[in-house]
């Protein structure tokens, strides 16, 4: 039987007004194998974590256990205090007497009660812990960037900045995300190209960043400190080393029509296209459907008019993929803007003037489809040169905050709504703009201000959410419009609001093969499909998979200056594991007790990690300390028991149980 | 059996139902002190002989918590268990066991007060259910030749 | 005579039982057999898988797992209202002849024969197996020991295991028969029928050119008049597996005939508080107590009995014997219970002639020894002839198929009484008043029940070679013990 | 010459099985004999209980036990042997964890003899009658032992030195432990013998593809494709949580594993070790998915202690 220490903690008034605390220490320091046994009134604080230290040396304990607070709270406190004391830090049990005891508790008597049992469930179980060793892996000097919208550009130049290797990957001909199709920003009303551009084109030309664009991973294996990676390059047929970006292939293709992706179909583009004149790379590709050379086998007049001779139609049309070798990975893969079709009520797709937030954005665009002009359709199209709109309704919440659609707010709409209603006033002189809402969400620096000056502006806020856009006209002067129905909150009546033109403010999703993403990484997800940080509060922007941080959208809606600062904050954490050059992994990993083993492969299809493979030679299941989580779940499932946790063994649990369970 | 006081054992996720276990308690949710909780890292790893061995042992009742399904730090851990916990309960039946003295629960690292409520309704549920009692009642049917003697 | 008192840890042994009572003048007054075990598999099937009653019950007895597997196998067949396609139900069979050749052929060597190789008289100590092998020959001994093995080996074949085969279950068989397996089988059955005739021939050298021994077989004090009762098909000839059960009179008048699932018009089931095992007897008839004649329920189950109820045996060896059989004891039926002896050894010349007709036979290695049931499950019986008697499995089932209630009638059950009425009547015509009872008269009556070959590991758990036992001499008057002869 | 070792054989509540397998053997036996004499085999040789109690403690080297502990008989006779022997062995699965007798425990032992004397259709007992001990004949007493209402294993009642566990034990393995009493080769006390330390999996031919079970079926129900796990196949086979010795040969004959060598390796449950790796195993996200699939199932207390009740942690039935 190995000399335990127990130390209860009164955490000031915490713990020590409802645990009676010296009948705990009595209690615990009659339990077998307790040589010692105190209390402290902080036992976290450096005078208590010192009374920890000594009684380990004068008692030459080989077993602590601290009663104070959850060990998601101080576990990794008292471990190092073990450890500045000669003892190994698993030989060490917290027992959580304050979160799920004191504090939960208003009976003193049955509180203390429960202290006890719970203080013998850790003593119990402290006698079956072995030492265990945090094991360290090398760091491959190399971040995988994975999205180059804004969050990825600012993470890619941050890690890139330290002369740490960086490979960009976006999925789009370009980088610059959603941010690129921006035409001002709120609060502070500056033109996102203007500083959107000048990052984009740093990130390409930075001597440490390889941007991957019109590109995708496709598979990444190994674990923290060496992922290998493949990226998949789509095939562009055009030799990018080539190019020099001149643009004469842009003139002279004969495609004129095919709608752009860009721009949401508002603008056409031509077969070989830059998505758009910003774009980074500025290289083209050919869009293989729709070129007339390889769909009807005659043109090639871009070939003809490329002076570099960078056209290259014998490009492998499943493009082609490299692997590289990175130390970690940032995530940050964005998010897509909910397409309002099934919203039959508001008319979208039915009614001609009826736009998403993001498309709006276009509108607004100097170099969008009305160049910047916000005007009705001609025709049912959108060009320039039409006729101005006397009154828009900015909706807010369109599948947000809405149990149809997403639980959860955007975040970002309310601001954006509030963006357009100025940039309306400002270039519609006249037109009237209705913002329909149902709170007005103004949490960032400098927003309530912005709102403030919006209710300057004459704009009319209306708190209610629009039950139905319609262009049924009941009364004079709706004829020709639409009219929004909605019912006033605030006047308490429901109106009828002709408008010409009408923004619906969408939701932010996750992004198109968000999921997919996921498994490729092993990554979690929360219920609603973002990206799941390992902690909401403590740890945003690190995941359960080490060495996988998530920054931006992925993660969950945010706005540009969220997302600037996630991406930082994601490289920092990559880079500190860079400079260290090793990484410490958890060794509460799982382990096969070989001589048990029959190999009957029951747990390796269990794991969601691909940790555990079959030794064909031993025909025995093997665990890859590196790649196990810890979670234990093969542990579970074994049925021979050959498979084991370090820290919670099945020993230790039912020892910890037995504990409980003998407390009268 | 108003005055009895159930034993309930809970085997809870580190990430999502201790959490919000310990959420529960800093925002001073108050529920009822029959319930000892042990911590595992992935409701996963919680192994039905531990819970036959509760029952056995003193429990009265046996509480597992994990992440809602699909919302899993590990993925999917989650999904094992509640694959385990329909054939557990209908065996525990077999032997005479109320399936209601196990439960599983979905407990988020944000619903401390949704563990305070699972927790005083398992407690209700088993309160009304009486104590178990399994090894006295098991001591009790079990015939030794000193019986066959008298 | 000296009484021995006995204390209460040791005085029950788990075998069966007999107590005699003897007046004061030492003549006897009756006698009980009585078997001291239960083990409930009537009602633990209860909530278990109709098609795991099989692998379930075949743990009734690891002598004839054989018999219970595919009883059980075919009340599951029943359930199901399944009828078996060709393949299916030769491989059963042939299984289940292979089976009969072994149990039989251990049962004569082991145990019936010693008392006539040996001799009724000789010291206990050399009447066993090793006693009938110094007689036979160490080369003919080796005989007996292969049969078993290959007897065995056919189990472990077809069923996975040598003892509690696996491989009968509702439908058919999980096993098919290879071509390799045919052949060896085809070997197996030659070997058997060529080990039958050998048998047949230490029958007739031994003990019927013994006059001394049929004597004994005819007219010692072993003559049983009940009811006989075994399987036949269509024909009226002996089957083990499947056919309808036959009933004749102790005048050799068919008394009735049933199949399975009308088991309980004929078959009821007597229970005395003084015995776990129960005592069946025929319905139509009553339960009379222990006596023996036509108006006695009573009815014997044993390979004696199934010659008495059939009109002959399917295949030609056996057949011959079987008429040599009746012309030397003087007709049908027989009621020498010695004389069972000698009928199990006409029915291993049976089984090994059908076990080397169905291992020929090319429907064995076809593609159906499986069918998959269609119908909602209910209820159903499955009977065949263990070595030892009539055995009955009746189940009945929810809709899914899972055990709501089982009725077993197992083989040894049947003959519980008939058992204690022929030694009791033994006992009568050895055991005179005031003589001491020779060692040689004791084992005359365990001869009387031995002939039998009662495995009680059906209810108790004796097993082949000895029937333990304990035969207790008792005051009828105080019921002190005055004398005990323990064959443990 | 050293004294030849002294070998005893005994069954309590079993079928005889373990007898036959013994007998398995075959002319070995003979050779065995040469080495050891066999003071003590009810089944196949005479002998007197006079001479057993009789012999001076530990007089006998070896026993082996076989059968549950089903009466008072059964377990008088375990002391007995208990006390006259050196090393205890028990022998067959009714023994090391209560075997098939042992599914009794799922039930009263009240209406088990309620359903054997009384209910059953095919009995006439209009007096109900149920047999019990101490019964008056016009004659005398006719002694019955009283039956158990809980089966138990034989450790539970005498100290057990070594466990052999199977129904029965291969001929292969009663051989090769034979040799090792013979020999004094035997492992530290309290060890298991005649079997492996691995699952049945460990000797199982079949393939597996590591997939997950999307519905189960009743081994009547389908006929399993040859060679390939029956558990991923859907049919329940318990090989997985079962201790390695029997050559797999049940799935030889394509038939699942039921269990008989009780649990594998550390597992202290068979039942609870069973239900945890089927249940991982299954193709659920949700417990109504998980129910759906599992509902096929059946009898999982019946399954998963078959031979093993009175092994498992729970022992029995206790109706609340």
């Amino acid at each position: 039987m190995p000399r335990i220490g127990v130390f209860v903690c009164h955490c000031g008034s915490n713990i020590g007004s409802v645990v009676h605390v010296p009948e705990v220490v009595q209690f615990a320091s009659g339990l077998p194998g307790v040589v010692h046994a105190a209390e402290h009134k902080y036992m976290c604080s450096d005078p208590g974590q010192e009374m920890i230290r000594q009684a380990i040396r004068e008692h030459g304990l080989e077993r602590v256990v601290v009663a104070s607070c959850s060990p998601l709270m101080h576990e990794a406190t008292f471990r190092k205090t073990c450890e500045e004391a000669g003892l190994n830090g698993f030989l060490f049990q917290m027992a959580n007497i304050r979160e799920q005891v004191s504090w939960v508790t208003e009976d003193k008597a049955r509180a203390t009660k429960k202290a006890m049992a719970v203080v013998q469930a850790a003593v119990h179980r402290v006698v079956g812990h072995v030492p265990l060793q945090v094991g360290t892996v090398p760091v491959t000097p190399a971040t995988l960037v994975i999205g180059g919208g804004v969050a990825g550009i600012e993470a890619a130049l941050q890690v890139a900045s330290s002369g740490t290797r960086v490979h960009l990957v976006e999925r789009e001909p370009s980088i610059g995300g959603h941010m690129a199709r921006f035409d001002k920003t709120f609060p502070t009303l500056d033109c996102a190209a203007c500083i959107l551009t000048p990052k984009m084109v740093q990130a390409n030309t930075h001597p440490m960043i390889t941007v991957h664009a019109w590109s995708e991973v496709v598979e990444v294996s190994g674990f923290v400190g060496s992922f290998k990676v493949r990226i998949h390059h789509k095939a562009t047929y055009v030799d990018h080393q080539k190019c020099t970006g001149c643009g004469a292939c842009l003139q002279k293709c004969p495609q004129r029509k095919i709608p752009s992706e860009f721009d949401y179909g508002m603008m056409n583009r031509r077969a070989i296209y830059i998505p758009f004149a910003q774009a980074v790379p500025n290289k083209p590709i050919i869009d293989r459907e729709h070129c007339q050379w390889f769909q009807a086998g005659k043109c090639r007049i871009c070939e003809k008019v490329c002076e570099a001779k960078a056209i290259d139609y014998d490009q492998d049309p499943a493009g082609w993929t490299e692997e590289v070798e990175v130390g970690n990975i940032i995530v940050a893969s964005g998010m897509k803007v909910m397409q309002p079709t099934d919203m039959k009520h508001l008319g979208y797709g039915r009614l001609p003037d009826v736009y998403t937030g993001i498309e709006f954005e276009r509108l607004c665009h100097a170099s969008g489809p009305t160049e910047g002009h916000i005007v009705c359709k001609t025709g049912g199209v959108v060009k320039a040169g039409g006729r101005p709109p006397k009154a828009i309704a900015l909706v807010h919440c369109i599948g947000s905050r809405d149990q149809q659609h997403h639980a959860y707010c955007s975040r970002v709409c309310c601001m954006y709504a509030l963006k357009y209603a100025h940039l309306v006033k400002e270039h519609v002189p006249g037109c009237e703009v209705y913002d329909f809402y149902i709170d007005m969400r103004c949490f960032g620096k400098g927003y309530e201000e912005f709102y403030n000056r919006l209710l300057r502006e004459d704009v009319r806020f209306v708190r209610g959410k629009v039950a139905e856009v319609t262009d049924a006209a009941l009364y004079p002067g709706e004829d020709g419009r639409m009219v929004v129905r909605v019912e006033d909150t605030l006047v308490g009546a429901v109106r009828r609001i002709p408008v010409d033109m009408v923004v619906l403010c969408s939701a932010l999703e996750p992004a198109e093969g968000a999921k997919a993403l996921a498994q490729t990484l092993h990554m979690g997800c929360s219920s609603d499909g973002f990206y799941l940080e390992r902690h909401p509060k403590l740890a945003p922007v690190s995941t359960a998979s080490a060495g996988i941080f998530v920054a931006g959208c992925c993660q969950g809606p945010k706005d540009i200056p969220d997302s600037v600062a996630q991406g930082a904050a994601a490289a920092a954490q990559a880079l500190a594991m860079i400079m260290k050059g090793q990484v410490e992994v958890e060794p509460t990993t799982a382990h096969v007790i070989d001589d048990l083993c029959s190999g009957c492969q029951i747990c390796i299809p269990l794991c969601p990690y691909e940790a555990i493979h079959r030794d064909e030679a031993r025909r025995k299941a093997y665990v890859e300390p590196a790649l196990c989580k810890g979670c234990g779940t093969c542990v579970g499932a074994c049925p021979s028991g050959a498979l084991q946790q370090w820290g919670f063994d099945d020993t230790q649990i039912l020892a910890e149980l037995e504990g409980i369970l003998a407390a009268r | 059996m108003s005055d009895f006081e159930p034993r309930i054992v809970a085997f809870l996720c580190s990430w999502c139902s201790y959490t919000g276990a310990d959420l529960a308690g800093t925002s001073r949710k108050k529920y009822r002190s029959n319930i000892i909780p042990i911590r595992v890292m992935c409701s996963g790893r919680v192994d039905p002989e531990w819970i036959l061995k509760a029952f056995r042992d003193g429990a009265d009742g046996v509480l597992v918590c994990g992440c809602h399904p699909g919302d899993c730090h590990y993925i999917n851990g989650n999904h094992k268990t509640l694959g385990r916990y329909p054939v557990v309960r209908r065996m525990l039946a077999q032997f005479g066991i109320h399936p209601d003295r196990y439960r599983l629960e979905w407990v988020s690292a944000a619903e401390g007060d949704r563990y305070a409520k699972v927790v005083d309704a398992m407690i209700d549920t088993v309160r009304a259910l009486g104590p178990l009692r399994w090894k006295d009642r098991l001591a009790a049917a079990t015939d030794t030749l000193a019986d066959a003697r008298s | 005579m000296k009484k021995i008192s006995i204390d209460p840890i040791t005085r029950l042994e788990g075998h069966g039982r007999i107590d005699l009572f003897l007046d004061d003048a030492g003549a006897l007054v009756n006698a009980y057999l009585v078997i001291p075990e239960i083990r409930g598999f009537e009602k633990f099937a209860e909530g278990r898988p109709v098609e795991e009653m099989p692998r379930i019950t075949s743990r009734i007895c690891g002598v004839c797992p054989e018999a219970h597997m595919m009883a059980a196998a075919k009340a599951g067949d029943a359930v199901y209202g399944i009828t078996l396609p060709p393949t299916a139900a030769r491989i059963r069979e042939m299984q289940y002849a292979a089976f009969f050749v072994g149990d039989h052929t251990t049962h004569f060597y082991a145990l019936g024969a010693p008392d006539f190789v040996v001799g009724p008289g000789a010291p206990a100590a050399e009447r066993n197996i090793l006693g009938v092998i110094g007689k036979v020959g160490v080369e003919n001994g080796k005989k007996v020991i292969r049969m078993r093995k290959e007897a065995h080996e056919v189990a472990q074949m077809l069923g996975g295991k040598p003892v509690h085969p696996v491989n009968a279950l509702p439908g058919g068989v999980s096993r098919r028969v290879t071509p390799e397996m045919q052949a060896r089988l085809v070997e197996i059955g030659e070997y058997a029928v060529e080990f039958a005739r050998f048998t047949l021939g230490v029958v007739h050298d031994v003990v019927l050119a013994n006059p001394a021994y049929v004597d004994l077989i005819v007219n010692g004090p072993y003559n049983l008049k009940t009811y006989s009762m075994g399987m036949v098909d269509d024909r009226n000839r002996t089957n083990f597996y499947d056919g309808k059960v036959r009933i004749v009179g102790p005048d050799g008048k068919e008394h009735g005939r049933y199949a399975p699932a009308e088991y309980r018009d004929w078959v009821a089931e007597h229970v005395e508080p003084w015995s776990y095992l129960k005592f069946p007897y025929l319905k139509k008839v009553g339960w009379k107590g222990f006596v023996d004649g036509p108006d006695s329920g009573l009815y014997q189950a044993t390979p004696l009995s199934r010659l008495n109820v059939a009109d002959g045996m399917a295949t030609p060896l056996a057949q011959a014997e079987y008429q040599r059989f009746y012309e030397t004891l003087g007709g049908k039926p027989v009621h020498h219970t010695l004389a069972t002896h000698w009928a199990r050894t006409i029915e291993i010349m049976y089984a090994a002639e059908r076990l080397l007709e169905l291992a020929r036979d090319p429907v064995i290695t076809g593609p159906d020894h499986r069918v998959l049931p269609s119908k909602t499950p209910t209820e159903g019986v499955g009977i065949v002839e263990a070595p030892r008697g009539t055995l009955t499995h009746h189940y009945w089932t929810d809709e899914r198929g899972i055990v709501t209630k089982a009725n077993l009638i197992v083989g040894t059950t049947n003959n519980h009484a008939p058992i204690s009425l022929v030694v009791r009547n033994a006992a009568k015509g050895l055991v005179k008043a005031g003589e001491p009872v020779s060692p040689a008269v004791l084992n005359q009556i365990e001869m009387a029940f031995r002939s039998f070959d009662p495995c009680f590991g059906c209810a108790t758990h004796a097993l082949p070679g000895q029937m333990p036992l304990v035969i207790r001499f008792r005051s009828a008057a105080d019921g002190s013990v005055l004398d005990e002869y323990r064959r443990d | 010459m050293a004294e030849k070792l002294r070998l005893g054989l005994y069954w309590a509540a079993s079928c005889g099985g373990c007898e036959i397998a013994v007998l398995e053997i075959g002319d070995r036996i003979l050779d065995l004999i040469q080495v050891a004499d066999i003071v003590f085999w009810p089944c196949v040789m005479d002998f007197k209980y006079d001479d057993v109690r009789a012999m001076p403690d530990g007089h006998i080297d070896v026993v082996l036990f076989n059968g549950a502990i089903r009466n008072s008989e059964n377990e008088s006779i375990a002391r007995l042997l208990r006390q006259k022997c050196k090393v205890l062995v028990a022998f067959g699965s009714c023994a090391v964890e209560g075997g098939i007798p042992a599914l009794a425990n799922l039930y009263a032992l009240q209406s088990l003899m309620a359903r054997a004397f009384t209910e059953s259709e095919s009995t006439v007992n209009p007096a109900g009658t149920v047999p019990a001990p101490g019964h008056h004949v016009p004659e005398g007493e006719i002694e019955l032992p009283v039956i158990y209402r809980t089966v138990r294993r034989l450790q539970d009642v005498v100290p057990v030195d070594y466990f052999m566990p199977g129904c029965p034990p291969t001929e292969k393995q009663i051989w090769a432990v034979l040799q090792a009493i013979v020999a004094g080769a035997l492992p530290p006390v309290g060890s298991h013998v005649g079997c492996g330390d691995r699952s049945v999996c460990d000797e199982c031919k079949r393939e597996k593809r590591q997939v997950r079970i999307e519905r189960f079926h009743r081994p009547h129900e389908i006929v399993p494709e040859e060679g390939w796990c029956l558990l991923e196949q859907g049919i329940v086979c318990m090989g997985s949580a079962t201790r390695s010795g029997c050559e797999a040969r049940c799935l030889d004959a394509n038939q699942p594993c039921r269990g008989c060598y009780g649990p594998a390796g550390r597992s202290m449950d068979q039942g609870a070790a069973t239900l945890s790796a089927v249940g991982s195993m299954i193709a659920a996200d949700s417990i109504e998915k998980a129910e759906q699939i599992l509902r096929d199932f059946v009898d999982p207390a019946g399954t998963v202690y078959r031979f093993g009740m009175s092994n498992s942690l729970l022992v029995r039935r206790l109706d609340e």
